[in-house]
């Protein structure tokens, strides 16, 4: 049972009172673009996950308490949280430049957008 | 001695003995004095043999003082209260307790399971893997049942438990795991810091071994500082005790369980109300971990006979309850903290002596003992034990590290021998959630070195042997675990008492005493006694190339008895080692897992059983059904009723009674439990078109419309009728099912997706009691409710709603159908909605109204070709799939799911789709879920094409009915396909449109 | 005329004898739910304007103004808690004043069972079924949240330091009440930090 | 080949204190070259080891495996075999394994204990009890020996079951396959490797893989705490922990890992003697020869590497299973642990060619690919040794996510493991 915080109403409470919500910055490709999407780039919207052994970013929705969204960065090893950040927001950068492997390279090419 | 065989005279400092009470041990009644276990109990009346072992079924007697205990496992308790495996060391007695021994037939002297022991030559560690495989079907029939019924312990209760349990959650700054010196000391110095502490130990009394501690603090014994330490703890306020508790398992983020024995020892407490066991679910914002030490057996030769003990539990037999293990014994030791036992039984007038593995035992503790006179054998061991139920005398050899088999020996007449291997911290705590730990070649054992989470070890659980240290270092870790959680914690100012204690000599490891013939030759040195694995099936494992230490232990389950190996691990670690040439180090040690000792499933399961477990939701209207006795249905965690039969009428009768009525009177049915969600805002359209698959931006104020939802993927998950409130404000239902899920749904795609948009969500399902009044009469039974509204046709069409009053009610009604008849879904406040369902009843009668249940309206539905998502669909199947493209926007650019419907195979052909059946017999109902084949053959496999969705014997149409997902099924109209039934049966159906009542619809808009 | 007849959700459990706090149904209280956000100035004052008191913007906390009383609930939500006889008026003056203000107002009144829980050891029989810790001064009189309550969602508030209300969903309230009749029954008693003040 | 095991044998051993006894696999150090490796020693991965040497002769193989053989979740699970999948594709391979699960034993003379003491699902609702009547039909027309029980049935087999019909979720019947049941999870990954080993293939432990070489959209070899091992084709085993391996060649995967828990009670003399699981309330339960009830629950809801689960998941499953049988309640729990399931967005298993020459996968066995073991190592060897899918294993390729031609089990049937 791990003690998450969320960061809209700031309750910390065990695990039961949140709900996870998978990976964390997957975009919706027909929000933006409904009609060129490929199948390659909706199977990877869909079903394509990181899946680190290590530093995770992902999604957590405070459900018996504010009922709000939220991103967190946790190791999935230890289950230790490293930051928990608004729900339209990335990472600190700090965090960011810790991360391996494909989120590396996902920040890299966010970084590189902006 | 006492007339009791073993009672001593004098001494026992647990035991009252001025209040005697009896117990039952097999039938036989025994006495005992309160404060006694089990285990001391029946050893003081002389038995010895307590149980049984699990493979060879060899006899066997207490070994150890607590929970590490391996071999005396027993039942407590009858029938439904009957408890098995518990340990004797640690069961409380009460006047008239009743217990029984365990894996033995038909007695405990006498076993005939015994004969494994004589056969145990053929059954190696791991032995069943090279047999038992001819003929193949013996396994099945033969071997294994017999296997299994030689195996497992003692017997599971008769009926369902009659006690109750329960969770309590806690939070503590600190918390101590363990009442010995070391946790006490470290709770009084947290506690000093103002933080709040709660100290947890297992046994009924706070002290842990200091009582069979050397030494002075201050000016009394180290048990008369421990008490008065824990005296100081029990008044301060931010200290919490619990005893009888035992600190089970260590999760992440200092997430701790621990399990309380509230009545166990004293069961008219449930009597009064308390929980049997209560699990207290600790967050910890530090944790001390004082959990001791356990002392380590020896292997020897026969070292599991009855009379063999762990040294110190000899000397807690003798001073805390009065009770001699023997008359004439043999310490075993390769450690100075074993002469402390010789000592005790000196005093308490027991004959004992000596045998150490080392050459020159030199502690304080030797020389006391030298000077009261006690033999001491040095540079010796025990080769061989004689005696099967009891020991009657042993073989003891000179020995020199590493010899291999000893040569000469000389029998020494005993009854029982206290052995001490050294100690092993109990680190099972520390390892749960990951601790690292160190080896330490002066205690030969492993200690705590690195965690990651808030935890530390002090004491003998820390590898610290010595009073004086252990206080130092628990008053730092208290002291620092409080400044840890609290910066601002002041430190402890008392001033530490002054220890003194014998010094010690160093241990030396001793993991196997060699005994006469070679290494592994017929004698037998028990490392995890409950299972009998011996050195020599480690060995084994080694040679057969089961090297890793995981290999060993599953090969052959050593470490796996319900001890865990508690006191057995790291002898089973010296044994490999000693074969394998690599250090203990080298090997390594297998994972520790929670419990630290084995905890009641009730206990697990808590208060949550019976009728708290997993809620049943209850609309306004659910007295109402009870009363009529309704069968009920779980609908999600909803009961609707089913169907409502009468007296004499069957379940059937009674659903086409319900049916009928709706379809030529008027039927009443609780739809209470359909999901309501209020959405409002200036983008609630928009955002609506992004939800369902059909258009809402469209619909007009005042109406409603049908509107399905699909996943991501492009399958069906829900569907119900959303209205339009105002422009910007909408009511959308849900399926009963669906309705948290869909709210949440709604909600993470505002939040996540399109959080620019506008748009308030507020679940509304159960401010709602909601009732469907169905049939051609409905209108007249409203209208007799004093609406003040329109209730005309043309006022009040279908697909629109009103809002209003009906007489005293406030009411929402919406003019739309699920039955196919004329139908007003009439919603008011939940708290009125008994009130108004009894009026309409009473309006109704005159119409002839009923009241009708789910399962009514499932076929009234069928009847109209309507889904039910769930039933029609499974998760995998599309809108389109199901007959309902035309509520698939092609204008809209997107909406949830609609790129999916554009992937290969779900635009493919070979779909199954949505059809109709009607039987070429129309008294035969298929089966639900009945699969339709392609062609019929003798025997399967067949081709499958598709399957029965609902199925029903329609009373409106006097036929059966069915509908189905058929590959190519819209293509196939009228053709007749054939469905192969268990036992060579064929049903054969026409495919037909699934609408098959009332197709123009003139029905619902009367 | 039809007179509406009233039924509150706990009208037919059994009684709470036996336990050591005692429970009971408080059935007339009025709820409305208040969506908005408090970022918006118009908002809050037009919510000021009808209720006479400002919405608390602390997370957890509750604002009283006679007898009305605001949760909070999340940043964009409230609930409003009144007598009864006045929830309906209240949500439809609500919802005119914030006319032309992004926010929704719903009568509520019927959504909610309010059990009360009342007397020494409350808490302790609260965290029987919740993980919150409600001893250590976080959850002083006025605290209100939203938690995970044996197996369901509830909504706590600390009316006085031994005196909660817990407010579950309608079709909950047996369960909740069962549940509560159990933890609060009587030889059962389990304090925490029970020396502390 | 190696002595054959049998009760003769063991005699003649005892005669000799059992002191000759050959290994039952070597240790071997890697070699510069094989024709393949599998990466991963579960029992998915000594099994394709196995019938690659078999059935197509490929004996210059190794397996690389990162701990001990048999240590992942094929070491830690809860044993339960059975075919009664709802659909064709699943049907296909865990009726391939559970047949070939019958004459294992035999086959590789060693004892795994495979127990076809009966598996029964139960029915709780009413929609749960539809959903196991339609894969009971589907059932046997593919050819199945499966049938829906009664609840007076399910009490007979199962005695201590919860026949209260006012109970929360009472029995309203069950879906029993006969000849579904358990095996010994060690002996499954032990007898293949023995049987691997006698052919010649060399099972590398404690050897973790650390690098994928690719030349351009060919695999070379790969790196790993051993040294660099050159190799043509590699098959990727590795259950949990596959993302991480395949993230080294590039390939990403439609994966997360989760833990999934299980636990024992302490040993008690027989209770029940079938498999049941209860799927409405998420509990499975079996006894084991040795007496335990083995007890399986549910997953933790995030990604997990750490092998050990929250206690929510298991006490869910315990209250459950303390409410279907409820004289358990005073029995104890004896060890919980917990394994790192790879879990697929349509919940079935990747058996699959990947975009990389010479680079397969075999994943995505979630918390039910222990029954599939004999029959996945069967089609993945094939597949491997062939470079084209075994028609069995064609459905379970990674293109269905790009299709959309998922075969997801859970949501027909509502069933896992
Ligand atoms: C608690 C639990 C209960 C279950 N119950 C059932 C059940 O009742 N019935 C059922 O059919 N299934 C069940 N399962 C699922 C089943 O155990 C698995 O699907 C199956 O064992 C997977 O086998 P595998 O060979 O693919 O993986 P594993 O046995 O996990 O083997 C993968 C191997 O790859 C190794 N590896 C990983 N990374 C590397 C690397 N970098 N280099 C080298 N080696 C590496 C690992 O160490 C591991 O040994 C259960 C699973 C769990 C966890
Ligand atoms: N060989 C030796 O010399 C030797 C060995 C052991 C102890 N000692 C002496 O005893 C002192 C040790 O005192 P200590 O306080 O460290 O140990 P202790 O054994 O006195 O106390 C530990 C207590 O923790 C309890 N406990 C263990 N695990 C628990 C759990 N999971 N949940 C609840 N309770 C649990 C035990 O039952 C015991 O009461 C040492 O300083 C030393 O002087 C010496
Ligand atoms: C079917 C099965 C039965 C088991 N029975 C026992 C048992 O009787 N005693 C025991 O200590 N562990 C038992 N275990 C658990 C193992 O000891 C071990 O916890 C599990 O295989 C996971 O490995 P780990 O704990 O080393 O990570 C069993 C495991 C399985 C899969
Ligand atoms: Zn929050």
């Amino acid at each position: 049972m791990i003690v998450v915080t969320c960061p809209v109403c700031g309750i910390k409470g065990d695990e039961t009172d949140f709900h996870y919500g998978g990976q964390a910055h997957v975009r919706r490709p027909a929000t933006t673009d409904p009609v060129n999407i490929t199948d390659e780039e909706q199977r990877d919207y869909l079903f394509i996950r990181h899946n680190p052994k290590g530093l995770h970013f992902e999604r957590w929705r405070c459900d018996r308490g504010c009922g709000k969204w939220f991103h967190a960065a946790r190791d999935t090893v230890t289950l230790d949280f490293k930051a928990f950040y608004g729900i339209t927001e990335l990472p600190p950068v700090e965090l960011q430049q810790q991360a391996k492997g494909p989120w590396a390279d996902y920040f890299q090419s966010r970084a590189k957008a902006r | 001695m006492t007339g009791k065989p073993y009672r001593l005279a004098t001494g026992g400092s647990r035991i009252d003995r001025t209040k005697p009470i009896t117990f039952s041990f097999d039938g036989r009644m025994l006495p005992a004095f309160a404060g006694d276990t089990v285990a001391s109990a029946v050893q003081a009346s002389g038995q010895r043999v307590m149980g049984r072992s699990y493979k060879y079924h060899r006899p066997r007697g207490v070994i150890g003082l607590g929970s590490e205990e391996m071999n005396a496992l027993i039942g407590v308790g009858i029938g439904a209260r009957h408890e098995p495996n518990l340990r004797a060391t640690q069961i409380e007695l009460y006047n008239g307790m009743t217990t029984v021994s365990q894996n033995r037939w038909p007695s405990l002297n006498f076993d005939i399971g015994a004969i494994n022991n004589k056969l145990s030559r053929f059954f190696p560690g791991g032995f069943y893997y090279k047999t038992f495989m001819w003929p193949r079907s013996f396994w099945k029939h033969v071997y294994e049942p017999v296997i299994r019924h030689a195996a497992g312990l003692g017997k599971a209760a008769e009926e369902r438990d009659p006690d109750s349990y329960e969770h309590m959650h806690i939070h503590a700054d600190v918390v101590v795991v363990g009442g010995g010196i070391a946790g006490l000391t470290a709770a009084e110095a947290a506690a000093a810091g103002g933080v709040r502490v709660l100290l947890i130990d297992e046994n009924p009394v706070l002290g842990g071994i200091a009582d069979l501690t050397a030494g002075k603090v201050g000016e009394g014994s180290v048990a008369d500082h421990a008490r008065a330490v824990a005296e100081r703890l029990a008044a301060l306020p931010n200290v919490q005790i619990l005893s009888r508790t035992t600190a089970v398992g260590h999760f992440h983020h200092n997430y701790m369980m621990a399990f309380e024995r509230v009545a166990d020892h004293d069961p008219s407490l449930l009597a009064n109300g308390a929980p049997r066991h209560r699990l207290w679910k600790i967050r910890a914002g530090h944790i001390i971990l004082a959990s001791g030490a356990l002392e380590r057996p020896i292997a020897f030769a026969n070292n599991d006979r009855p009379g063999i003990a762990l040294a110190s539990a000899v000397r807690g037999m003798v001073e805390r309850y009065g009770v001699a293990p023997g008359t004439n014994g043999v310490v075993f030791t390769n450690n100075d903290d074993a002469y402390l036992t010789a000592l005790a039984l000196r005093k308490a007038g027991v004959n004992v002596r000596v045998v150490d593995s080392r050459a020159r035992p030199q502690g304080d503790l030797v020389k006391l003992a030298l000077a009261e006179g006690i033999e001491v054998s040095p540079s010796s061991v025990i080769s061989k034990v004689d005696g099967t139920l009891n020991v009657k005398s042993v073989k003891i050899a000179a020995y020199r590290k590493g010899q291999g088999r000893v040569i000469t020996e000389r029998q020494v007449d005993c009854d029982f021998i206290a052995m001490s291997g050294g100690w092993n911290p109990a680190l099972h705590l520390w390892c749960h959630n990951g601790g690292k730990i160190r080896f330490d070649d002066g205690l030969a054992s492993f200690r705590p070195n690195t965690h990651t989470d808030a935890i530390t070890a002090v004491g003998a659980a820390n590898g610290t042997m010595s009073v004086a240290e252990t206080l130092t270092e628990a008053v730092a870790a208290g002291e620092a675990a409080a400044k840890s959680v609290n910066a601002k914690a002041k430190a402890l100012k008392a001033k530490m008492p002054a220890v003194e204690e014998p010094s010690r000599g160093a241990l030396e490891p001793l993991w196997f005493a060699p005994a006469t013939g070679g290494y592994n030759e017929g004698n037998k040195h028990f490392i995890d006694y409950q299972n009998d694995v011996t050195a020599a099936d480690l060995e084994l494992a080694q040679r057969e190339g089961y090297e890793s230490v995981e290999h060993t232990k599953r090969y052959t389950t050593f470490g796996m008895a319900t001890d865990q190996g508690k006191t057995s691990n790291l002898n089973g670690l010296g044994v490999l080692s000693e074969a394998t040439g690599k250090s203990i180090p080298e090997i390594g040690v297998t994972t520790f897992r929670p419990p630290y000792t084995p905890y009641s499933f009730g206990a697990i399961a808590g208060s949550l059983t019976k009728d708290l477990f997993l809620p049943v939701r209850r609309t306004p209207i659910f007295q109402w059904h009870k009363d009529k006795g309704a069968v009920f249905e779980p609908v999600g965690q909803w009961r609707r009723a089913y169907t409502y039969p009468t007296a004499g009428e069957d379940k059937h009768a009674a659903i086409a009674r319900e049916i009928l009525a709706v379809r030529n009177k008027v039927g009443l049915l609780d739809a209470s439990t359909l999901g309501k969600i209020e959405i409002k805002g200036p983008d609630a359209a928009e955002f609506l078109d992004r939800m369902y698959t059909n258009m809402f931006s469209t619909l007009k104020v005042g109406k409603c419309r049908y509107g399905l939802m699909m996943n991501e993927l492009g399958f069906l998950t829900d569907d119900g009728v959303t209205v339009r409130l105002a422009d910007d404000h909408f009511l959308m239902h849900t399926t009963s099912g669906g309705a948290d899920r869909i709210a949440a749904w709604l909600e993470e795609w505002l939040q996540t997706e399109w959080t620019h948009y506008k748009v308030f969500v507020t679940p509304v399902t159960e401010q709602w009691a909601q009732f469907a009044v169905a049939g051609p009469r409905a209108r007249e039974v409203l209208q007799k409710l004093e609406p003040d509204f329109d209730m005309s046709n043309e006022a009040f069409p279908h697909m629109s709603f009103k809002v209003g009053r009906l007489g005293g009610y406030p009411v929402r009604v919406f003019r739309i159908s699920f039955s196919g008849e004329m139908s007003y879904e009439v919603a008011t406040p939940a708290n009125l909605g008994r009130g108004l369902w009894d009026a309409i009843l009473a309006a109704g009668e005159e119409f002839g109204i009923e009241a009708y249940g789910t399962e009514a309206l499932h076929v009234l539905r069928a009847e109209k070709g309507y889904i039910v998502v769930g039933d029609e669909t499974d998760g995998t199947t599309t809108p389109i799939d199901v007959g309902l493209e035309g509520l698939v926007s092609k204008k809209k650019a997107d909406f949830i799911g609609k790129r999916s419907l554009e992937q290969s195979f779900l635009k493919g052909p070979n779909r199954k789709q949505l059809v109709g059946l009607l039987t070429d017999d129309p008294n035969e109902v298929l089966p639900d879920g009945a699969y339709a084949v392609r062609e019929v053959k003798d025997k399967p496999p067949m081709d499958m094409i598709g399957q029965v969705t609902s199925t029903y014997m329609s009373p409106t149409l006097g036929r059966s009915i069915a509908m189905a997902l058929i590959e190519n099924g819209r293509a196939r109209m009228g053709e007749t396909i054939s469905f192969p039934l268990e036992g060579g049966k064929v049903v054969k159906a026409r495919i037909v449109s699934p609408v098959f009542y009332d197709q123009d619809g003139g029905r619902i808009n009367a | 005329m039809l007179e509406a007849r009233f039924e509150t959700p706990l009208a037919n459990c059994e009684a709470a004898t036996g336990t050591y706090v005692s429970l009971r149904e408080i059935g007339e209280r009025g709820m409305i739910d208040l969506r908005g956000s408090a970022g918006d100035k118009k908002f809050l004052a037009a919510a000021k304007a009808v209720l006479e008191v400002d919405l608390p913007k602390q997370p957890r906390t509750s604002a009283t103004w006679g007898d009305i009383r605001v949760f909070w609930l999340s940043p964009d939500q409230w609930l409003i808690t009144c007598p009864r006889a006045r929830a309906q008026d209240l949500s439809e003056a609500l919802s005119a004043e914030l006319a032309g203000v992004h926010s929704l107002a719903v009568n509520v009144s019927d959504m909610r069972a309010i059990i009360r829980l009342e007397g020494e050891g409350v808490r302790e029989v609260v965290m029987k079924g919740t993980s919150i810790d409600l001893t250590h001064g976080d959850y002083p009189p006025g605290s209100v949240r939203r938690m995970r309550f044996a197996e369901i969602a509830a909504l706590l508030h600390v009316v006085e330091d031994n005196v909660i209300d817990i407010y579950v969903f309608r079709s909950y309230a047996h369960y909740a009440w069962e549940f509560l009749r159990k933890a609060a029954r009587k030889g059962s008693e389990v304090r925490v930090f029970p020396k502390a003040v | 080949m190696k002595s054959r095991y049998s009760v003769f044998s063991l005699a003649r051993n005892a005669f000799s204190y059992h002191k000759d006894w050959e290994r039952a696999w070597r240790s071997p150090s890697p070699k510069a070259e094989y024709d393949a490796v599998i990466v991963g020693a579960g029992g998915h991965g000594l099994a394709t080891a196995y019938y690659l040497a078999k059935n197509h002769g490929m004996t210059n193989i190794a397996v690389v495996e990162k701990g001990w053989l048999g240590g992942g979740n094929t070491g830690r699970n809860t044993t339960i075999i059975r075919s009664n999948y709802l659909q064709d594709p699943s049907i296909a391979i865990y009726e391939l394994s559970r047949s070939l699960y019958e004459n294992l034993s035999q086959e590789l003379n060693y004892n795994m204990m495979f127990s076809p003491r009966g598996l029964m699902m139960l029915c709780q609702t009413e929609h749960e009890f539809r959903a196991m009547k339609r894969t009971s039909h589907a059932n046997r027309l593919a050819g199945l020996d499966c049938r829906m029980i009664t609840p007076a049935e399910v009490k007979e087999i199962v005695p201590i079951v919860n026949d209260d019909p006012n109970c929360r979720y009472p029995i309203l019947g069950a879906y029993y396959q006969p000849r579904g049941g358990t095996g010994r999870h060690d002996a499954v990954a032990w007898g293949y490797a023995r049987g691997a080993d006698a052919m010649g293939v060399d099972i590398i432990q404690n050897c973790e893989v650390t690098g994928i070489r690719r030349e351009g959209d060919k695999v070379v070899g790969l790196d790993t705490t051993k040294g660099f091992i050159k190799t043509r084709k590699i098959g990727v085993v590795a259950a949990g922990h596959v993302s991480t391996i395949m993230d080294l060649a590039g390939v990403r995967m439609p994966i997360e890992s989760m833990c999934l828990q299980a636990l024992v009670s302490e040993p008690i003399k027989p209770l029940i003697d079938c498999v049941v699981m209860a799927n409405t309330v998420h509990g499975y339960i079996s006894q084991s020869d040795k007496g335990e009830l083995v007890i399986g629950g549910g997953t933790d809801p995030y990604n997990n590497y750490s092998q050990r689960g929250s206690f929510t998941a298991l006490e869910h499953t315990v209250t459950a299973l303390v409410e279907t049988f409820p004289v358990i309640s005073r029995l104890r729990m004896l060890r919980q642990w917990g394994g790192i399931v790879d879990m697929t967005g349509d919940r079935s298993p990747i058996l699959s060619k990947t975009d990389v020459q010479g680079l397969y996968v075999n994943c995505g066995w979630g918390t039910g690919g222990f029954k599939a073991i004999p029959g996945s190592g069967w089609v993945f060897a094939d597949t491997m040794a062939n470079d084209r899918p075994h028609p069995i294993a064609e459905p379970f390729s990674l293109k269905r996510f790009t299709e959309g031609r998922l075969i997801d089990e859970s949501v027909a049937a509502a069933v896992a493991h």
